[in-house]
C-alpha cells in the first residue's frame, strides 16, 4: 500500500482550510440580504461546495484509486433523494385533484 | 358506555353454518366492477400457477434421477429471459391500468353527491345528515343516490370500511378525506373500522342501512332532525362571532364568505389554492397558515374552541354559501343574510 | 453405531474449544452463526405461541379466550418478534454468517468482532423485547401507526421500539460484514460471474439491511421522542402529520420483506441446481435480479397506503412501481423451473422445501399483484387478503427456504445427517398445515373480515376453524425438524464432506469445518454450479 | 497451526483472517466508508421531516432560526474546521511516522472538539432560558409576538416542531461528537504509545473519515437551521 499512499502536502491543507472558513463567513454573511427564495439556494451550493472539499481532500477520495469509495458515496446520496423525492412528491400533490 | 357496545351485534346466529357466504354481497356500483377485476385476476393467477406448476411436476417425474442418464447442462436463453420478462411485465401493466381506473373512479365523487359529515372515534362512527339527522354507528341511505362521506377523526386512525360497497378509506385525525359510494341494493350491511385503533377496533362496528328512496323518505320525517347542518353552522357561525369579521354585503375586515368554496382564492404570497373543505377547516382552525391576500393576519385561532363536530357544521354553512355545481344536490341551502344570489332548494 | 468414531475426530470449529466462555467470546463467524441460530429459533417458538394463542382466539366469533387488549397485543408481539427477531436475522445471520466466508474461500468474514458484537446486540434488544412483553407488551400493531402509538395506548411503545432499534443495529452490522467481505475477501479466482447465487442475494439483502434500517432506526428514534416528550411530529393535533410516519416506516419495511425473501431465494437457487445436477439457468440473470429486486424495492413502499390518504398521483407511481420490482421475481421464478428441464432430479428434504418455496411464493406473490392493483387494494387492504398474502410469502416462501437450506447445510453445520424420512415426512407436514391455515384467510380477506380483530362477525366463523385447524398442523410440522435435529446431532449418521455431491467452496472442505476453514486458501479454477464435473453420491440418489 | 508460526510470518497488526496488510487496510476503510453511507440515510430520515415542515410551516421555521444565536453557530462552524484540519493534518502526521505531532494534532482535535461541545451547550442553555426546550414546558410567545410585529402569524404548536428538528439533529450530531471524542481518545492512547506506523496506521484513517464526516453533517445543518431566514424584514 504504501508505495501508492497519497501523502498530501501540509500546504494544501492549510488552503482548503481557509476557504473553507471564508465559505463559512460567506454564507453566514449572505443570509442577511435579501436575495428571495435563492437564499436557500445560495446556502445549500456553499453548504455542497464545503462539503465536497472536505470530501475529496481531506477524506483523499479525491486521491483514491478504489471506485468503490465513491460508488458508495454516490449511492447513498441517491438513497437519500428517493427517500426525500419520492415522499415529497406525495406532499407536493396532495392538493390536486 | 362499557367497552363492547357492539358485542350483540356479533352474537347473531347459533350455528356457525347458517351463514356461510363465500362471496360479499355486491351493493355498490363499485362492487361490479371490483369484483369483475377480481374475476379476471384469479383466472390470470389459476392459468399462471396451473402452467407453472404443471411444468415443474412434469420436469420432476420426467426428469427425476435414474441410472445411465445424466443431466444436460443448458446455460440459459437470452431469448427466453427477455420473453419471461416482457410478457409478464405487459401483462402487469394491464393490471395496474385497470386496477387505477378503478382507483380513479373511487377517488372521484360525482359532482352532486349528497355529502354526509363522519366523525370517526374511538369507538364510534357519528353521522351528520345534511337534512339534520344525526346517527351513531348507523347510517341509512337510499338506492340509487350518490352519497359522498366527508370523514375525519377526533383521536387515532380509523378507516371506514364497508365490504358489501367495497370501499375503504382510512380516516385522519386534523383533516378530511373523502369516499363515496351509490348503493345499488336495499338491505344492511356491515361497517368495519379497518385500521387498528386500539382495544375496541374490532368492535367499532356499524350498519350501513339502505332503503328503497320511498322508505328512506319516510325514514327521514320521521327520524329526528336538529335542523339542517348548514342551518346549525349558521347559528354556529353567528355565536362564535364570525359575522363581526365576515360580513355578506361588503368586504368587512375579513372576507365575504360568498362563493369562496370551490373556488380559487389568492393568498398573500401569491400563491393560489382552491377553498376546498380541508381549507375552510385549516382558515378556521389555524388561520395564520394561509392569509387571502389582501387582508390581514387578524382573525383568531379557533383550534381548541370548536369541536370536530360544530366544525362540520361551519364547513357545511360556509360551502352553503357557494353557489352550485360545487355545492350538492342534497344539500338544502340557507339563504345568507347577505344579498348574494339566492339559489332554489332541491 | 457412529459414536464410536468420536475419538478419531477431525479438530473442528465445534471440538476445537470447550466452554461457555469459548462461545459467547468466540469470534468465529460458524459459532457466531451457531448462536444465532440458538436464539432464533427461541423467538420463532414465542413467536409462534402467540400466533397459536391468536388462533385459538378466531376459533369463536366472539371473544372469549382472552381480554381485547391482551388479543392487540398477541398479534403486535407477533408481528414484532417474527419479522424483527426472526425471520430477518434468520438466513443472514445463521446461514449467511456460516456460508459467507466459506463460500469466497475467506477465513472469517471482514470484521469477526463486529460479527460477534452484532450477535450481542440482537441478545441486547431480544432481552429488551422480552422483558417488554414480561412486563405488559404492546398494542399497537407491528407497524406502530402514530398518533395511537404516540398519544394513545399506554402500552410500553417506548421499550419496545427501544428494543427493535437495537437489533436494527445488529442488521446493520450484519450486513456491512457481509458487503465488505464479499468485496474484499474472495478467494483468488472467485470472480463476481462465479460467485454462487446464494452471495448474490446475500449480498442483495445487505445492500437493503445498509440504506434501509438506519430509516427504520431514525424513525423509531423519533417515535420514542414524540412519545416522550409530545414534540408533535407525528401528531396532528400538535401540526404533525401521521402520514410522514407511515412514509419512513414504510421506506424501511417495504424493503425489509425483500430483506426476508432475498435470502430464502438464494438458498432455492442452490437447492435446485444441487438436486438437479445441473448449473442454474441463466445465472447471470438470477443473479441480477437479486440487485434489481433490492434497489426496485425502495421505490413501492407507498402501496401500503393506498387508502390511508396520499394523494392520487403519488398512489399511481407506487402501484405502477410495485408491477416494475414483481418482473425480476417473476424471473427468478422462471429460471428455477428451466433449471430442472432435462435435470437429473431427486428429492431429498431441502428439494422438497425448495419446490413448496416455489408454489407458495408464486402464490404469495401472485396475490401481491393483486395487492399492488389500486382499486382492489382498497377492497383488501387490512383484511385478511393481506394477511394470507404475507405469510404466504413470510412462511409459505422464507420460512420454507430457511428450513430447507437448514436441512441441506446442516450436514455441514453438524457434520451428521438428520433422518431423511423423517425430513419429508415433516416438510409434507409444514406444506399441508400451512396451506389449510392460510388458504382459507384469502377468501376471508375478501370476504371482508378486517385483520387485528378479537371478534368478528358469525359468517367468518367456518374459514377460520379450517385456519386454526391448519395452524396447529403447523406446528407439529415445525416440531418435528427441531426434534429430529438435535437428535441426529448424537445419533445421526456421520456425514461426508460433501454428502449431496454440490459444487461450492463450503463443500470442500471438512464437516464441519475446522476453525479457519480452508487449511489453505482455494483457488478457484472453476465456474459456479460445475455439477458435470461432481458425482451425486449413490446413496442420495438410491434413496429415493 | 500454532499461534506463533502466524506471528512469525504475519506483521502483528496483522489479523489472521486477512492474506497481507493491504488487504486488511482497503477492508477496513470500505467498511468505514460503507457505516458512513448508513449515516447518511440515518439523518436522511430527519431531512425528510424537516423538509415536509419546512414547506408547511414556514414562517414558525424561518423564526425559529432567527432566534437561535447565529454567532454561536458560525463560531461552531468554524471550530469543526478547524477540526477537520487538525484531523487532516494528523492522518499525513501519522503517514510520515511523526509520532510527537500524530499525538499533538489529535489532543487538539478533541479540544476543538469539546469546544464545539462547550459552545452547543451555551446555545441549548440560552434555548432552555427562553422556554423553546419542546416538552411541557415549552412557550414560544416570544416568537409570537415577535411574528406579530412583522405581521406573520406563528403558530406556537408549529414553532415546536421546528425546535423539536433543532434539537433532535443538533443532539443527534452532538452524540456523535462524543462518539468521535471517545474514538479520538483510544486513538490518542494508541498513538502515544507508538503503535502506528507508516506502514500501519488504519485506525488514524478510519477514525480520521469518521470525524470529517461529522463535520460535513454540520455544514448542512448549520445553513438548514440557524439560515432558513435571517434577511431584514420590511
Ligand atoms: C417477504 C415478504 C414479502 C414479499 C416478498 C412481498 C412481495 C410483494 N408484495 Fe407484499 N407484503 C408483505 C410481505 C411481502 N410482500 C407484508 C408483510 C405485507 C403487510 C404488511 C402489513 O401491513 O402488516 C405486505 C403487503 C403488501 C401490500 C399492501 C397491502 C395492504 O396493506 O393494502 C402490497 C400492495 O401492493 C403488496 C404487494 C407486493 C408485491 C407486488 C410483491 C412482489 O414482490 C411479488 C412478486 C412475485 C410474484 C409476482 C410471483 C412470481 C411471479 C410469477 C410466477 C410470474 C408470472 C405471473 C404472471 C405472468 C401474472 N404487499
Ligand atoms: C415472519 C413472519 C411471520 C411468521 C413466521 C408468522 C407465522 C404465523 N402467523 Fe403471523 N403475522 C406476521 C408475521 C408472521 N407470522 C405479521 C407481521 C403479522 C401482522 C401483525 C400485525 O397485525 O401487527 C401477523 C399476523 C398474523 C395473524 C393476524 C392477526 C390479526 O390480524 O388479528 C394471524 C392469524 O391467523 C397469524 C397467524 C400465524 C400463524 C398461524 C403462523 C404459523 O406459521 C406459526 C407456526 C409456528 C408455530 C405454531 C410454532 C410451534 C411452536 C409450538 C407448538 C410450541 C410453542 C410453545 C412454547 C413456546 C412453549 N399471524
Ligand atoms: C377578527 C376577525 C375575524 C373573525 C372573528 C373571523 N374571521 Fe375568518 N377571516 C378573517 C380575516 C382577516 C380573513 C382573511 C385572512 C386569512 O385568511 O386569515 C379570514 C378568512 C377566513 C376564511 C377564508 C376565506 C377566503 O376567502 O379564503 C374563512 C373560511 C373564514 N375566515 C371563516 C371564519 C369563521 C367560520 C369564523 C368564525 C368561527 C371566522 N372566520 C371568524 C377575520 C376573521
Ligand atoms: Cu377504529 Cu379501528
Ligand atoms: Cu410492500
Amino acid at each position: 500500500m504504501a508505495e501508492h499512499e497519497h501523502i498530501l502536502s501540509a500546504r494544501l491543507y492549510v488552503i482548503i482550510w481557509a476557504v473553507l472558513m471564508c465559505l463559512t463567513v460567506i454564507t453566514a454573511g449572505v443570509a442577511f440580504i435579501d436575495l428571495g427564495p435563492f437564499n436557500t439556494v445560495v446556502a445549500l451550493v456553499i453548504a455542497t461546495f464545503k462539503a465536497l472539499l472536505v470530501v475529496l481532500i481531506f477524506m483523499h477520495v479525491k486521491y483514491t484509486s478504489d471506485r468503490l469509495t465513491k460508488t458508495v458515496i454516490l449511492s447513498a446520496l441517491f438513497w437519500l433523494m428517493l427517500l426525500l423525492g419520492l415522499s415529497l412528491m406525495d406532499y407536493g400533490t396532495r392538493h390536486f385533484v | 358506555m362499557g367497552l363492547t357496545p357492539n358485542i350483540e351485534r356479533l352474537r347473531g346466529s347459533k350455528n356457525m353454518f347458517e351463514t356461510f357466504p363465500l362471496w360479499p354481497v355486491q351493493a355498490s356500483t363499485i362492487a361490479g366492477q371490483l369484483d369483475l377485476l377480481y374475476v379476471f385476476l384469479l383466472l390470470l393467477s389459476l392459468v399462471t400457477c396451473t402452467a407453472i406448476f404443471t411444468t415443474i411436476t412434469v420436469f420432476a417425474i420426467k426428469y427425476r434421477r435414474r441410472h445411465g442418464r445424466e443431466a444436460e447442462q443448458i446455460h440459459g436463453s437470452i431469448i427466453l429471459e427477455i420473453a419471461w420478462s416482457v410478457i409478464p411485465l405487459g401483462i402487469f401493466l394491464v393490471i395496474f391500468a385497470w386496477g387505477a381506473i378503478i382507483y380513479f373512479h373511487e377517488r372521484t365523487p360525482p359532482r352532486d353527491s349528497t355529502e354526509i359529515y363522519t366523525v370517526a372515534k374511538q369507538w364510534m362512527w357519528k353521522f351528520q345528515h345534511p337534512e339534520g339527522q344525526r346517527e351513531i354507528n348507523e347510517l341509512h341511505v337510499p338506492v340509487g343516490r350518490d352519497v359522498k362521506l366527508i370523514l375525519t377523526s377526533q383521536d387515532v386512525i380509523h378507516s371506514f370500511y364497508v365490504p358489501a360497497f367495497r370501499i375503504k378509506q382510512d380516516v385522519l385525525p386534523g383533516r378530511y378525506v373523502t369516499a363515496w359510494f351509490r348503493a345499488t341494493k336495499p338491505g344492511t350491511y356491515h361497517l368495519f373500522c379497518a385500521e387498528y385503533c386500539g382495544t375496541m377496533h374490532s368492535g367499532m362496528l356499524g350498519q350501513i342501512v339502505v332503503m328503497d328512496p320511498s322508505d328512506y323518505q319516510t325514514w327521514l320525517a320521521t327520524s329526528r332532525t336538529f335542523g339542517s347542518l348548514a342551518a346549525a353552522g349558521q347559528s354556529q357561525f353567528e355565536q362564535l362571532g364570525c359575522p363581526t369579521c365576515h360580513r355578506f354585503e361588503t368586504q368587512g375586515r375579513g372576507p365575504t364568505l360568498n362563493g369562496v368554496y370551490g373556488n380559487p382564492v389568492t393568498l398573500e404570497d401569491g400563491r393560489t389554492v382552491i377553498a376546498d373543505e380541508n381549507y375552510i377547516r385549516e382558515s378556521v382552525l389555524n388561520p395564520g397558515a394561509k392569509i387571502v391576500s389582501g387582508f390581514k393576519n387578524i382573525m383568531p385561532v379557533f383550534q381548541g374552541l370548536v369541536d370536530e363536530e360544530q366544525m362540520n357544521e361551519l364547513v357545511a354553512y360556509v360551502k352553503s354559501l357557494s353557489v352550485p355545481p360545487a355545492g350538492s344536490a342534497g344539500n338544502p341551502t340557507l339563504i345568507p343574510p347577505g344579498t348574494q344570489p339566492q339559489h332554489p332548494k332541491e | 453405531m457412529a459414536t464410536a468414531v468420536v475419538t478419531t475426530e477431525r479438530e473442528n470449529y465445534i471440538n476445537s474449544e470447550y466452554g461457555i466462555r469459548s462461545w459467547l467470546l468466540t469470534t468465529d463467524h460458524k459459532r457466531i452463526a451457531l448462536l444465532y441460530l440458538l436464539s432464533i429459533t427461541f423467538f420463532f417458538f414465542i413467536g409462534g405461541f402467540f400466533a397459536l394463542l391468536i388462533r385459538l382466539e378466531l376459533l369463536t366469533p366472539a371473544g372469549d379466550l382472552v381480554q381485547a387488549d391482551t388479543y392487540n397485543k398477541l398479534f403486535t408481539m407477533h408481528g414484532q418478534i417474527m419479522v424483527f427477531f426472526f425471520l430477518i436475522p434468520s438466513i443472514p445471520a445463521v446461514l449467511g454468517n456460516f456460508l459467507v466466508p466459506m463460500m469466497i474461500g475467506a477465513k472469517d468474514l471482514a470484521f469477526p468482532r463486529i460479527n460477534l458484537l452484532s450477535w450481542y446486540l440482537y441478545i441486547f434488544g431480544g432481552c429488551m423485547m422480552l422483558h417488554c412483553i414480561v412486563t405488559g407488551g404492546v398494542d399497537t400493531g407491528w407497524t406502530f401507526y402514530t398518533p395511537f402509538s404516540t398519544a394513545f395506548t399506554n402500552t410500553k411503545v417506548i421499550e419496545a421500539g427501544l428494543s427493535i432499534f437495537i437489533v436494527g443495529f445488529s442488521s446493520i452490522l450484519t450486513g456491512l460484514n457481509f458487503v465488505v467481505s464479499i468485496h474484499r475477501m474472495r478467494a483468488p479466482g472467485l470472480t463476481w460471474s462465479r460467485l454462487p447465487l446464494f452471495l448474490w442475494s446475500i449480498y442483495a439483502t445487505s445492500i437493503i439491511f445498509l440504506l434501509g434500517t438506519p430509516v427504520l432506526a431514525i424513525t423509531l428514534l423519533l417515535l420514542i421522542f414524540e412519545r416522550a416528550f409530545h414534540l408533535g411530529i407525528f401528531d396532528p393535533t400538535r401540526g404533525g402529520d401521521p402520514l410522514l410516519f407511515q412514509h419512513l416506516f414504510w421506506f424501511y419495511s417495504h424493503p425489509a420483506v425483500y430483506i426476508m425473501i432475498l435470502p430464502a431465494m438464494g438458498v432455492v437457487s442452490e437447492i435446485i441446481p444441487c438436486f438437479s445436477r445441473k448449473r442454474v439457468f441463466g445465472y447471470s440473470f438470477v443473479a441480477m435480479s437479486s440487485i434489481a429486486i433490492a434497489v426496485f424495492g425502495f421505490l413501492v413502499w407507498a402501496h401500503h397506503m393506498f387508502v390511508a390518504g396520499i394523494s392520487l398521483y403519488s398512489a399511481l407511481f407506487f402501484s405502477i412501481l410495485s408491477y416494475l420490482v414483481a418482473v425480476p421475481s417473476a424471473v427468478k421464478v422462471f429460471n428455477w423451473t428451466a433449471t430442472m428441464y432435462k435435470g437429473s432430479i431427486s428429492f431429498s428434504t431441502p428439494m422438497l422445501y425448495a419446490l413448496g418455496f416455489i408454489g407458495l411464493f408464486t402464490i404469495g406473490g401472485l396475490t401481491g399483484l393483486f395487492l399492488a392493483a389500486l382499486g382492489f387494494d382498497v377492497h383488501v387492504t387490512d383484511t385478511y387478503f393481506v394477511i394470507a398474502h404475507f405469510h404466504y410469502i413470510m412462511v409459505g416462501g422464507a420460512v420454507m427456504g430457511y428450513l430447507g437450506g437448514l436441512h441441506f447445510w446442516w450436514p455441514k453445520i453438524s457434520g451428521r445427517m438428520y433422518p431423511e424420512a423423517w425430513g419429508r415426512l415433516a416438510a409434507a407436514i409444514v406444506f399441508i398445515g400451512f396451506n389449510l391455515t392460510f388458504f382459507p384467510q384469502f377468501i376471508l380477506g375478501y370476504m371482508g373480515m378486517p385483520r387485528r380483530y378479537w371478534q368478528y362477525p358469525p359468517e367468518f366463523q367456518v374459514l377460520n376453524v379450517f385456519s386454526t385447524a391448519g395452524s396447529t398442523i403447523l406446528a407439529v410440522g415445525y416440531l418435528l425438524p427441531m426434534i429430529y435435529m438435535l437428535w441426529s446431532l448424537r445419533y445421526g449418521k456421520i456425514a461426508g464432506d460433501n454428502p449431496w455431491g454440490a459444487a461450492g467452496l463450503e463443500w470442500k472442505t471438512a464437516s464441519p469445518p475446522p476453525t479457519f476453514n480452508f487449511d489453505e486458501t482455494p483457488e478457484v479454477t472453476w465456474e459456479a454450479y460445475n455439477y458435470d464435473e461432481i458425482p451425486m453420491p449413490e446413496e442420495v440418489s438410491l434413496e429415493r | 497451526m500454532s499461534d506463533s508460526l502466524i506471528a512469525l510470518e504475519h506483521p502483528t497488526e496483522l489479523q489472521h483472517h486477512f492474506a497481507d496488510m493491504e488487504q486488511q487496510k482497503s477492508t477496513s476503510t470500505f467498511g468505514m466508508w460503507l457505516f458512513l453511507g448508513t449515516e447518511i440515510m440515518f439523518f436522511g430520515g430527519m431531512f425528510a421531516a424537516y423538509l415536509i415542515y419546512r414547506r408547511w410551516y414556514y414562517n414558525e421555521f424561518a423564526l425559529g432560526s432567527r432566534s437561535i444565536n447565529i454567532w454561536l453557530g458560525t463560531i461552531n462552524t468554524m471550530v469543526l474546521i478547524c477540526s477537520s484540519l487538525t484531523v487532516a493534518l494528523g492522518v499525513r502526521a501519522a503517514q510520515m511516522g511523526k509520532r510527537k505531532l500524530l499525538v499533538t494534532l489529535l489532543l487538539i482535535t478533541m479540544v476543538f472538539g469539546v469546544a464545539f461541545l462547550g459552545i452547543k451547550g451555551v446555545e441549548w442553555y440560552q434555548k432552555y432560558e427562553e422556554h423553546h426546550v419542546p416538552g411541557s414546558s415549552f412557550n414560544a410567545s416570544d416568537l409570537v409576538s415577535v411574528g406579530q410585529k412583522y405581521g406573520v402569524h406563528i403558530n406556537q404548536a408549529h414553532s415546536q416542531i421546528y425546535f423539536s428538528l433543532y434539537f433532535a439533529l443538533t443532539g443527534l450530531h452532538a452524540l456523535h461528537m462524543v462518539v468521535g471524542l471517545g474514538i479520538f481518545t483510544v486513538l490518542t492512547y494508541f498513538a502515544w504509545k507508538g503503535k502506528y506506523t507508516p506502514e500501519y496506521h488504519t485506525p488514524i484513517e478510519i477514525g480520521g473519515l469518521y470525524w470529517h464526516f461529522v463535520d460535513i453533517v454540520w455544514i448542512y445543518l448549520f445553513p438548514l437551521l440557524y439560515l432558513i431566514d435571517r434577511k431584514p424584514f420590511h
